[in-house]
């Protein structure tokens, strides 16, 4: 029940401050909870594997970058060369980034999950790496220096330049990727990944061929994430490589742990006060790293759980 | 028909022999103790048997199928159950999830990503149906890790009686317990006699002797004799080899 | 091809296959033994880095200032040891890394608040600046001392594995921990010696390559990939497959930046070669490791099943 | 709504009545990371500009906000947001990097702000993306290597090799080269860059030495500058392979080479835009006063930060400080009418400078101090080769 009224509390605070803010002269703290909400879905999704199925993905920014690139690079032919409207149609765009991204999920989740543990966070990461190369190669699409989105997606009944419009269309792409979620790891799919992440032996022995399984998890983890990086580059303008670097995966690890892995809300709580603190932290001084990582460490050791797990020992949520 | 068959099995590790041309048959069902002394490769033979490993050379035969090189999961399907020697169950779940499980891996693909699976009657009915058979049904909703070590035996042949297996492969369902819990044990295996063909490995004597149709000796990977109970209790090279030191 | 010039690669190959098996080796110890993920050991090669480049400004003389710095990096591994890595060796990987995740960014903004962003230019003595002349082939000698230290470093950790009381204990302690502390060793005394083992060989590492690519900020974050990539390849636990990775690595890199365009023209355009050699030479050592795992997934060397 | 309205209008009419005194200028530079080394040069720079402006533009007091890239452009990007949105700032300026420089573009342009780049060169700012509130103090990315092309032909170089980091500013300065360098250019290789760069340059080296050219040119900025000049060194290369470098020997890497005693260093040569020696008061006043304050001689970075400065400070005194004069501000930026420390100093329509450049060479000074010196002009007032893709007049 606790829990419940936790989730409501932070929803609603997402839904009605950002826009008050704005609405009050703020504007940039709608853009930080637009950046917020949207790095909130990615960590969902990474969470879906990750707390939920217990593989430990430590690549999952290279699908955020993938759906950036995938609205950026038909914008780019729409400016630069003669492609169709279609290329800055958000119909056309979202699709292909999700189809990418779930393609690349699919293909590298494939030698991924022939491999456990330790293996697998360094293989995640390692395609991840390959895939931050060949942008970097890619000179045509700016390479290292990124590319520039001049033209936001368009899409039939909002106007994503409005930031409000975009905040809004983020924040609903959130709730609807929680409940995603929270529906699949209830059904019966979710039970088998529970399950092979508990015991995969145990699994295998009773007849679920777990690998398939979990490939399907990480493709839809893969896409959902593809679908945040659309939003992503929607939101920024610009894309880079930079977005794939094993940090940036790293940081959407810590938002899920942070937060409390295999919940529901975790990952948007965890993203919600990584964001805040590192607009804190770094107001107050340029060596916010250092704050930053001895709170990273003492979270680690002396947190469990996450802040869901904390609040359930503060006010008895059910596990 | 023969329900497992299994013929000039070897598998060895650097050089040290696990399993040694080991055969041996199951007939529809009996329950058939495989005894011997510890590293005697019961749990080699067990883990080749439901496909986590696979043997070097040798073949396995089961419901008249080959199934030396098939994966589990492929096992499983076909009718083969196992019990874990050191608990083996999923720790974070609760009793009756551990058991569902089981009861949907029988129950057609489970990539089905809508309906809530505590809410699907098919899986939980079967599933308290059979925690009440091994006793268990009061504590369904318990968390996994909360249980005994006797109840998470029990919890172990729940398990495989719910994927409706033609085999059960029991590794040392009486390990690590005594008094009480083992006669429960030894009642409740009592009762699924008949009902299934089982594979039983296991170190308890008692509970061996008083539950077998037939009895295999493994010593170091070699099964050197097979058996009625009265048999192997008769039988020189066994008593030399294993009973004798016990 | 011209046999000096791939004479000289391979000489560079093996350099820098032996910079990386210091630092992948201290990695593979601490991983294969005690169980632990450590992505911020190259901070220690960082750190070993920096100390030895003010030890040398101080003394003015490399050889002491490397002498001086490894005792001190040691020191520093203990109290990491016993700060961070201790109370986390019970829980699982994924802590583990967030934890050292969190110290790369407290050591490198610590190291910036200590030395300043610039970086720390090392001198060497004179007989280490020249180069030496071996039949057509001219190396710097020291790339040279480089390679001997590499080797000298890879047969003394060789010997100590192998043939040491202690060595014994680590090889015991991989296969069976349980095992050691059973025969009354203090396990956790025996974790922290090895903890600081691997820091001083990544801390040697960064004070070797100190003269070369100078002390800097955020130096350990390109290696500690490419190390995390030797060691996945090699087998985690296995000091051999991480010899043998690294050498690989550090060849296939070398080789591959250094010929990898003329062989593309063999193929394509000279244009083409010019913009996909880079790309795919970066990519290489992921393409390797991705390919070894596809094939064996623990690696080349698996350590023996625990 | 309506009330909402009026609240905002009430306090844009607030803002302005505070704003008439008061001109704000954000500064984006790299203050973490090792390229902290850059940002804090230029944050040097900026300081000593506002301590000779005395803290004014005329009446208008000039208040300067620093923010940090992170060597990133996405939090580059963050920064600027934050700069333009909670900050309101008149002016954004600095910038190291081609990419921080090119994702915070937006962001300014679209609020109306101005954009002065202190270092970055992008040529897609200097051509396509032109734009009237954009101004460079410094120059194009292909500019300076095209002056070092230039030299080459001048030194009778008939053979090169070259080496850049693989990333865009990297390839163009390899462009920028090519376009003018008549020889031939005998091998190249484009090393990894990024977060775990390339730093040993054995296998380039010896390619370098094997192809036999007549000279080696490389761009390696920032820290990698001075490890490319020490394994040059230590390859023994200075007298069989003569080194002209763009952007990677500075006032920032020459310090510490000094104190290494890399002597390798002394006698190459760099072509740029500015340098401490050049002969005009503004430099010299500079120039004198950074090495009292700070103690070292100020990088190229630091003197187009100061002339960033004092280009925004003119604009704000010609238009009285009113900050609301849009067009008057746009107009006195464009005439670029102060005392710029590289002397003569006008934009082109593009509004990148048109400048002269130089060759310099790597001295010691009257105090042993390892230091840069002009030896030629290299070009006279010199147009960027994008300019005549910007559509602005």
């Amino acid at each position: 029940m606790a829990r419940k009224i936790l989730t409501v509390a932070v929803l609603a605070a997402l839904a009605v401050l950002p826009p008050v803010f704005y609405l009050t002269g703020n504007a940039f703290y709608l853009d930080l909870a637009t950046r917020l909400v949207i790095l909130g879905i990615a960590a969902v999704s990474l969470n879906l594997i990750l707390g939920f199925g217990g593989m430990i993905s430590f690549g999952h920014a290279a699908f955020v970058g993938l759906g950036a690139y995938a609205v950026g690079i038909p914008a780019y032919h729409w400016l630069y060369y003669t492609a169709g409207d279609w290329a800055v149609s958000g119909l056309a765009q979202i699709p292909i980034a999700v189809a990418v991204t779930a393609l690349f999920a699919l293909l590298t989740g494939l030698i991924c999950l022939r491999t456990r543990g330790v293996y697998f966070i360094m293989i995640t990461m390692a395609f991840a790496q390959m895939v931050y190369y060949l942008i970097v190669s890619i000179e045509e699409y700016g390479g290292d220096d990124g590319l520039v989105i001049d033209t936001r997606s368009q899409l039939p009944f909002l106007d994503l330049d409005d930031p409000l419009q975009l905040y809004g269309l983020a924040y609903v792409s959130l709730l609807v990727a929680m409940g995603l979620v929270a529906m699949i790891v209830k059904s019966r799919f979710g039970m088998v990944i529970q399950g092979a992440k508990g015991n995969d032996e145990r699994m295998r022995t009773l007849g679920f061929n777990t690998y398939a399984y979990r490939l399907t998890a990480y493709v839809i983890s893969g896409a959902m994430c593809g679908y945040a990086g659309a939003l992503l580059g929607n939101f920024t303008t610009f894309i880079s490589p930079e977005m794939m670097d094993w940090t940036r995966s790293g940081e959407l690890m810590f938002m899920v742990i942070l937060g409390g892995a295999g919940t529901v809300l975790g990952p948007v709580l965890g993203a919600t006060v990584f964001i805040v603190l590192e607009e804190v932290l770094s107001s107050i001084t340029i060596h916010w790293h250092l704050p930053f990582g001895l709170m990273l460490i003492a979270v680690v050791l002396f947190v469990r759980g996450g802040l869901m797990g904390l609040f359930a020992v503060l006010f008895g949520g059910r596990k | 028909m023969t329900v497992l068959e299994v013929t000039g099995l070897n598998k060895s590790f650097g050089g040290i022999k696990a399993t040694d041309d080991l055969t041996l048959t199951l007939e529809p069902g009996e329950l058939h103790a495989v005894i011997g002394p510890n590293g005697a490769g019961k749990t080699t033979l067990i883990s080749q048997l439901c496909g986590l490993q696979f043997p070097d050379t040798g073949a396995i035969r089961f419901l008249g199928r080959d199934i030396t090189r098939m994966t589990p999961h492929r096992r499983a399907r076909m009718g083969m159950a196992r019990s874990f020697q050191i608990t083996s169950l999923i720790m974070d779940m609760s009793v009756e999830d551990n058991v569902a499980l089981a009861v949907q891996a029988r129950a057609g693909t489970s990539f089905r990503f809508i309906r809530p699976a505590r809410r699907i009657a098919s899986l939980r009915e079967p599933a308290r149906a059979m925690l009440d058979r091994v006793g268990l049904l009061d504590k369904a909703d318990h968390p996994t890790v909360a249980l005994s070590h006797g109840e998470h035996r029990r919890m172990e042949i729940a398990i495989a009686l719910a994927t409706q297996a033609r085999l059960m492969l029991l590794d040392e369902p009486m390990a690590g317990l005594g008094g009480e819990d083992a006669a429960e044990m030894v009642a409740l295996l009592r009762s699924i006699k008949g009902d299934r063909t089982i594979l039983l490995i296991e170190h308890d004597m008692d509970a061996v002797f008083a539950l077998a149709d037939r009895i295999s000796v493994l010593v170091y990977g070699h099964i050197i004799a097979t058996g009625a109970p009265d048999e192997i209790r008769a039988n020189a090279a066994v008593q030399q080899a294993y009973l004798g030191e016990d | 091809m011209d046999l000096t010039l791939f004479t000289i690669q391979l000489l560079n190959g093996l350099q820098l296959g032996l910079l990386l098996f210091l630092v992948a080796s201290g990695l593979t110890l601490v991983f294969g033994i005690l169980d632990f993920v450590n992505l911020a050991h190259a901070s220690l090669y960082m750190l070993g880095a920096f100390i030895c480049a003010s030890f040398t400004l101080w003394l003015g003389n490399f050889v002491w200032g490397v002498l001086l710095a490894l005792p001190v990096t040691a020191l520093v591994g203990l109290v990491v040891e016993r700060v961070v890595a201790r109370p986390l060796y019970a829980r699982d990987h994924l802590d583990q890394v967030l934890a050292t995740f969190g110290l790369i960014l407290v050591i490198d903004t610590a190291a910036q608040l200590i030395w300043g962003p610039a970086g720390i230019a090392v001198p060497l003595p004179d007989w280490l600046e020249g180069q030496v002349q071996i039949g057509a082939v001219t190396l710097p000698s020291f790339r040279l001392l480089i390679i001997g230290a590499g080797l000298m470093a890879a047969a003394g950790l060789f010997w100590l594995v192998n043939y040491t009381r202690l060595g014994m204990l680590i090889r015991a302690g991989a296969s069976n921990r349980t095992m050691v502390s059973a025969l009354g060793i203090d396990i956790q005394s025996l974790f922290a010696l090895v903890f600081a083992l691997g820091a001083t060989l990544a801390g040697l590492a960064g004070m070797l390559i100190a003269p070369i690519t100078e002390a800097s900020i955020g130096m350990g974050n390109s290696v500690i990939i490419t190390a995390f990539v030797v060691i996945i390849v090699g087998g985690i636990g296995s000091m051999k497959g991480a010899f043998i990775a690294a050498l690989m690595i550090g060849l296939i890199d070398t080789l591959g930046r250094s010929f990898l365009d003329d062989i593309f023209k063999l193929v394509m355009s000279t244009e083409a070669a010019e913009t996909s050699a880079p790309a795919i030479s970066a990519m290489l050592i992921y393409i390797i490791m991705a390919a070894v795992l596809a094939f064996k997934p623990s690696g080349l060397f698996p350590p023996k099943v625990r | 709504m309506t009330r909402i309205a009026t609240l905002a209008l009430l306090a844009s009419v607030a803002s302005t009545a505070v704003l008439a005194n008061e001109a704000k200028i954000g500064f984006v530079t790299t203050l973490t990371t090792g390229a902290a080394v850059i940002g804090n040069d230029m944050k040097n720079a900026v300081d000593l500009a506002i301590e000779h402006l005395d803290g004014k533009a005329g009446d208008t007091t000039i208040e300067v906000i620093f923010g940090d890239d992170g060597f990133a452009p996405e939090t580059g990007k963050q920064v600027t947001d934050k700069l333009v949105k909670q900050d309101d700032v008149d002016f954004v300026a600095g910038y190291i990097w081609s990419h921080v420089l090119l994702a915070s573009r937006k962001t300014v342009l679209d609020a109306d702000k101005f954009l002065i780049s202190a270092n970055a060169g992008p040529s897609q700012i200097a051509g396509k993306l032109c734009d009237p509130n954009f101004f460079s103090t410094s120059w194009q990315n292909d500019q300076t290597p095209m002056a070092m092309g230039e030299v080459l032909n001048r030194q009778g170089v008939k053979s090169l090799y070259v080496m850049a980091p693989n990333y865009a500013a990297g390839k163009d300065m390899v462009a920028g080269v090519e376009r003018t360098f008549e020889g031939e250019i005998v091998g190249k290789d484009l090393t990894k860059w990024g977060a775990d760069a390339q730093l040993d340059f054995s296998a380039e080296l010896a390619k370098a030495k094997a192809s036999g050219a007549d000279g080696i040119f490389v761009f390696y900025p920032g820290a990698a500058g001075g490890a490319f000049i020490r394994q040059y060194d230590q390859a023994g290369l200075k007298d069989t392979l003569p080194l002209y470098s763009v952007f990677t020997v500075d006032a920032l890497s020459l310090p510490k080479l000094e104190e290494a005693d890399f002597q390798a260093v002394l006698g190459s040569r760099t072509t740029q835009q500015w340098d401490p020696t050049l002969d005009n008061a503004a430099n010299q006043k500079f120039v004198t006063d950074f090495k009292a304050k700070y103690g070292t001689y100020p990088s190229y970075y630091a003197a187009q930060s100061y002339d960033a400065i004092m280009l925004i400070a003119s604009a704000i005194e010609a238009v009285g400080g009113d900050m609301d004069d849009k067009d008057g501000l746009r107009a006195a930026l464009k005439a670029a009418d102060f005392d710029s420390v590289r002397g003569e100093f006008s934009f082109g329509t593009n509004n990148m400078p048109v400048q002269d450049f130089y060759l310099r060479e790597v001295v010691t000074d009257d105090d042993g101090t390892w230091t840069t010196k002009v030896v030629e002009t290299v070009y006279d007032n010199a147009v960027d080769p994008y300019a005549a893709d910007c559509k602005m007049k």
